[in-house]
């Protein structure tokens, strides 16, 4: 068996790495599909979720250092909280919007993911809004001069908005340490990209802004790996921004209230279903001798029970007291440090 | 005459319209595949996709470029997804859309909808439930519209697209399915500017639009019930302009004044009304300006349970009511 | 103690506050070379071009970015160059500095101010004259500040900076250069929320804020003089939260109550103010709650003559005096 | 004497146009001299001038058909103006405040033309706003099949907000008959361009929206003119929109109420006199034999005898009645048809 070292493509990473980068991968799907199973039980009034984006979100989130770079997500991105260290049970204690949620108490949206302890900062579910906060998250580390790199994550359809553009110029002009990642999946719910844009890659806008700009191959978890190492080196050693378009697909509707056989054909998806990025990753991984096929089911099987666990400590997990929605809408005294 | 719901209602008004007027178009997120409320569901078909026309994830250039369309001859009826994410058009809205026809001496106009479903209450948490009525009810050069029910939709949003002004068209997506209401199978419109009393009272005026209109017919029925108050109820229907002389005839009638709305209190639209009626209606008080809203809390929380505490209820507004006929 | 105008009130606040606590950053267009009205002269010298620091031409991102830099460690001043120029920052600042702290279940918190110079009365047409409170005074989670004279200036652009909350501090730039003032040399604060009575008087209480602060002073002068009316006028300084309790305190004491602001009547803040009066000190009323405001007309047309014709001054405010003591 | 013609650069223009174009810019320049003369005399309490930027603006307005083609100026668009048809009594009747200003009835700020005869669309003082507006126009052009381009005119300050791009973008999905003119004068007020953006060259983001961005020496007047004839041919054929960047440089502070020595140095604004675009035009027009300096005198002269007594009309006339500012804030009755 050759070491993982020589596998070309493997990047360095090491059996336990890639493992784990697949155990993520995972999970992600798994967490996914669990809270679209708890919203068709009615459980949980609402579901966003984004099975087939992984390798996009856990490729550019092994990149990064939990804790010390700043993740600024948006709602599919839950590879990448998963990722820096959000829990399954953190992730359905707000998909069942429970008082002990971290990301909100239960106020804000499932999928909003928020984590101070993490770095992962609170987003609204207006679309393109958080880019300019991972900006200035990337000037205040600039300015303190501290060793942070911020990751924002968003969709196709948010570089259409206003706040993409002045982000991404203002991310040039201070060569700030920002990562942008575009999970592009060729749709705004129902928008195809050609609607969107006219332009096939949206990569090539951040020439305009001044830095480079790189499409990858978002279904190939080990090249976005590597995209976005690179990027942290730009980012670390003060060269500033890149953009990273991960090229992929959500192979389920936009949320849980969206019929996407309105928009798309079964046979399009049915494409993008050969090229599952975790599929693709399970077979890579046995093809170079990672891990067998019995190591692969052993790491499902224990998701499986992880997300069982989690889904029933927070189905019995209360809701926030009522009278508590009057809390929090200034900082109260005792908050003040 | 049909069944209809209120998001029917509004369906038909558009499709009616751009029938009848092939300069009207509907552009915006979704509106293609039918809307996520499937309020444009069709207009595709019929009208083709340069008049139902599916856009960049733009809310500034979705009213901007509306703008520009309504100058040279094209009636854009510009749909935002909800009403939350109409924030980022505020500036194209306010600055430019209110302000062309005064600026330019009333040699521009622009004749323009902005369609938005608004309102809380179907657990969308702080994004997918906010009122935004005030923000536009304040800015002279507007129209605002809050419908509640499935025929002053359509008369409304009819009278909105032929209205030569930029007229910001709110529907409560609370409302879109609650009930069916009869709809002529005529052409019909209800006039902007008018409040409809909805149902008539002695002991008191009840002023609200939107879903409260709902909640506050069935609090009026509870205390007629329960306490044989008599009620008067005004839903407003249009915010800008509002009814000024049908609510200050009612007040002068009953002396007392509830007024009921969903946003939160303060600033919210019922300030205004309440401080049009403290002024010009002061010698015919009984009792003090009332007003049930919500608490100055974004709303809303994700989280039912929360998110009821919050919202003004029938049972809330019986309790004012009360209280107000008790003073 | 030194004789300041307003202006200068505000840049010493900032040089002051720089100096404490190297976490403060100012951000806005033009700050470098000490912005447009002379606010920011000197901080670049002073604090170089990283804590003053000129940006794009890009409004919502000027506080998106601050937004940002204040949940890592910064403590930024974002400055609009004028009001109007905020309209494109609206969705930044209302979904996202107002709400941050309450959508994450109070785990993050956003400490900004938003500086912006506001009203009319300079002959700067429709978009540099626009009064933007009534907005910002809805939204849960803002603080809002409308300053007037050079010491409250001074004092509350202090405790903005210290206050762990998004504030947005508005400036009447036609209070700027008014006049003087003595400062006091030390340090020191006014706090947020608290009004102020700036004339103490027994028949009737004027509720006002901003440059009508001014105005109002004059016309209470003027009838005092002239009819021998005891007006007590009260300066609200912070319109959210608002003093309600030296309002209607106040207003308990004289039973008449005049409001004055210089935005456009409907759904302006005083709205607010009469609404609560109506319902909270209905008993104590011996006349109608009483508001001078502009027409609701966009503010203000370029040309002098019709500027001044739309806005409150101290003899409209006068008049209003005398007319509602009269009742 | 060689045939106009012939004349390498004059892009087939005439005798009479290129002394036209010349009388455009020439008669810009002076009324732009008299708005901040007037000024200073304490008569117009607001001028905002293009002195500077006149070849700019009067090349692409050149290639424009007055009444045929939509224009959406900004605040410095004088050259524009005038060459569209707007007099110098128009321009100074509005610096008045004078009822009479067809641009807006002194309601609002000078400089910001309008006229619906000559469909110069009526603009706000928020910096960027009318680029959407352009857009919307020529979308209802080619929705209505009429033969109509659209020209839209910013500064360079522009391009960093979030209405330029989302425009661009709206514009090259639809391939719209829409010119975008950057008016690249290196300054928003004080803030130079390498504090606005991290490249070079705005033209190049065009690209990123599919449609070609052309940089151009703004002070050469037929060098512009030829640049926005392509750009109009690219879009009455159907092609779509242009970006044109025009590199020039404003002469005179920002507007009346600027002191442009708080950040600008006396010798670059002597570099860039020495490349005044009316100067070199002159100098183009006598080296070729289009005109001799008399000629030019003659034209000068006119130009002054004209704004002269524009300026006289402007003063003289009445400004609106007070109560007036309580009309038009909606359309009224009779206005509808
Ligand atoms: C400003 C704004 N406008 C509209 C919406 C409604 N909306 C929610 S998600 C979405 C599409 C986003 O598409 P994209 O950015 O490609 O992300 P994806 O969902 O495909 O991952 C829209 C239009 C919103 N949330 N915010
Ligand atoms: C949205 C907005 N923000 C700020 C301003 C204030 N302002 C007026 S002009 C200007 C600079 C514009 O620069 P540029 O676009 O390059 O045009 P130039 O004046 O150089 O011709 C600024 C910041 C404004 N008018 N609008
Ligand atoms: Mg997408
Ligand atoms: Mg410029």
């Amino acid at each position: 068996m050759v070491s993982v070292k020589d596998i070309p493509g493997a990047s360095g990473l090491t059996k336990e790495q890639l493992l784990a980068m697949y155990q993520k991968m995972a999970l992600a799907r798994a967490v996914g599909e669990r809270e679209r199973m708890l919203n068709r039980l009615g459980k949980g009034p609402f579901a966003v979720t984004g099975e087939g984006q992984e390798a996009a979100q856990v490729g550019v989130a092994f990149a990064l250092r939990p804790g010390q770079d700043w993740i600024v997500p948006y709602y599919r991105d839950i590879g990448v909280a998963l990722t820096i260290g959000q829990t399954p049970r953190d992730l359905l204690l707000a998909h069942l919007f429970r008082a002990e949620d971290i990301s909100g108490g239960g106020r804000n949206m499932p999928s909003h993911f928020s984590d101070p302890k993490l770095r992962i900062v609170s987003t609204s579910a207006c679309v393109g809004t958080q880019i300019p906060h991972a900006v200035g998250i990337a000037l205040a580390s600039k300015l303190r001069k501290l060793d942070e790199v911020t990751a924002t994550f968003f969709g196709d359809g948010a570089t259409s908005t206003g706040d993409w553009h002045e982000s991404m110029n203002f991310a040039g002009i201070h060569k700030l340490p920002v990562i942008f990642v575009c999970e592009q999946n060729w749709y705004a719910i129902s928008v195809p990209w050609r609607k969107q844009a006219a332009v096939e890659s949206v990569a090539s806008r951040a020439e305009g802004y001044g830095f480079p700009g790189v499409s990858v191959d978002g279904n190939d978890v080990l090249a976005v790996y590597r995209v976005a190492k690179q990027a942290m080196s730009r980012a670390r050693d003060g060269e500033g921004p890149t953009l990273i378009e991960a090229v992929t697909y959500r192979l389920v509707p936009h949320t849980s209230d969206d019929d996407d056989r309105r928009y798309r054909s079964r046979e399009e998806v049915e494409e993008w279903k050969k090229k599952d990025p975790l599929i693709r990753f399970s077979a890579w991984i046995e093809e170079h001798g990672i891990a067998d096929h019995s190591d692969l089911e052993r790491i499902q099987e224990k998701i499986a029970q992880e997300v069982d666990e989690a889904s029933e400590y927070a189905e019995q997990a209360p809701v926030a007291e009522p009278e508590s929605a009057l809390r929090h809408v200034y900082v109260e005294e005792e908050e003040v440090v | 005459m049909a069944e209809k719901t209120m998001v029917e209602a509004i369906r038909d008004a558009m499709f009616e319209e751009m029938k009848r007027d092939d300069r009207i178009i509907l552009m915006g997120e979704d509106v293609g595949s039918g809307g996520v409320f499937r309020a444009s569901e069709g207009l595709l078909d019929e009208f083709g996709p340069e008049r139902c026309m599916d856009t960049p994830l733009a809310e500034s250039c979705i009213v901007g470029a509306a703008i520009g369309a309504s100058l040279n001859g094209i009636l854009p009826i510009a749909e935002m997804q909800f009403a939350s994410f109409s924030h980022p058009a505020f500036d194209q809205i306010i600055s430019e859309a209110a302000r062309m026809h005064y600026r330019s001496n009333g040699t521009w106009s622009v004749p323009l909808v902005i369609r938005a479903p608004y309102g809380a209450g179907i657990h969308g948490g702080p994004y997918h439930s906010q009122s935004i009525e005030a923000f536009y009810a304040h800015v002279p050069g507007l129209k605002v519209i809050c419908v509640a029910t499935p025929y002053d939709a359509k008369g409304l949003l009819k009278s909105a697209i032929r209205d030569p002004n930029p007229v910001i068209f709110l529907e409560h997506k609370k409302a879109y399915r609650l009930s069916r209401q009869e709809i002529p199978d005529e052409d019909y419109t209800v006039p902007i500017g008018k409040a409809e009393i909805k149902r008539e009272g002695s002991d008191m005026t009840l002023v609200t639009y939107g879903l409260m209109t709902h909640h506050s017919l069935k609090a009026a029925e509870t205390v007629q019930d329960e306490d044989g108050l008599s009620v008067e109820v005004i839903d407003l229907r249009t915010v800008s302009p509002w009814d000024r002389e049908a609510v200050l005839a009612s007040v002068e009638k009953t002396g007392k004044v509830l007024i009921v709305y969903e946003d939160n209190l303060t600033g919210g639209f019922g300030a205004e009304v309440a401080a049009t009626i403290a002024q010009d209606a002061f010698d015919h008080l009984d009792g003090p300006v009332t007003r049930v809203a919500s608490p100055d809390v974004p709303i809303a929380p994700f989280a039912g349970p929360l998110e009821e505490y919050l919202l003004p209820n029938p049972e809330k507004i019986a309790s004012a009511i009360r209280d107000l006929a008790a003073y």
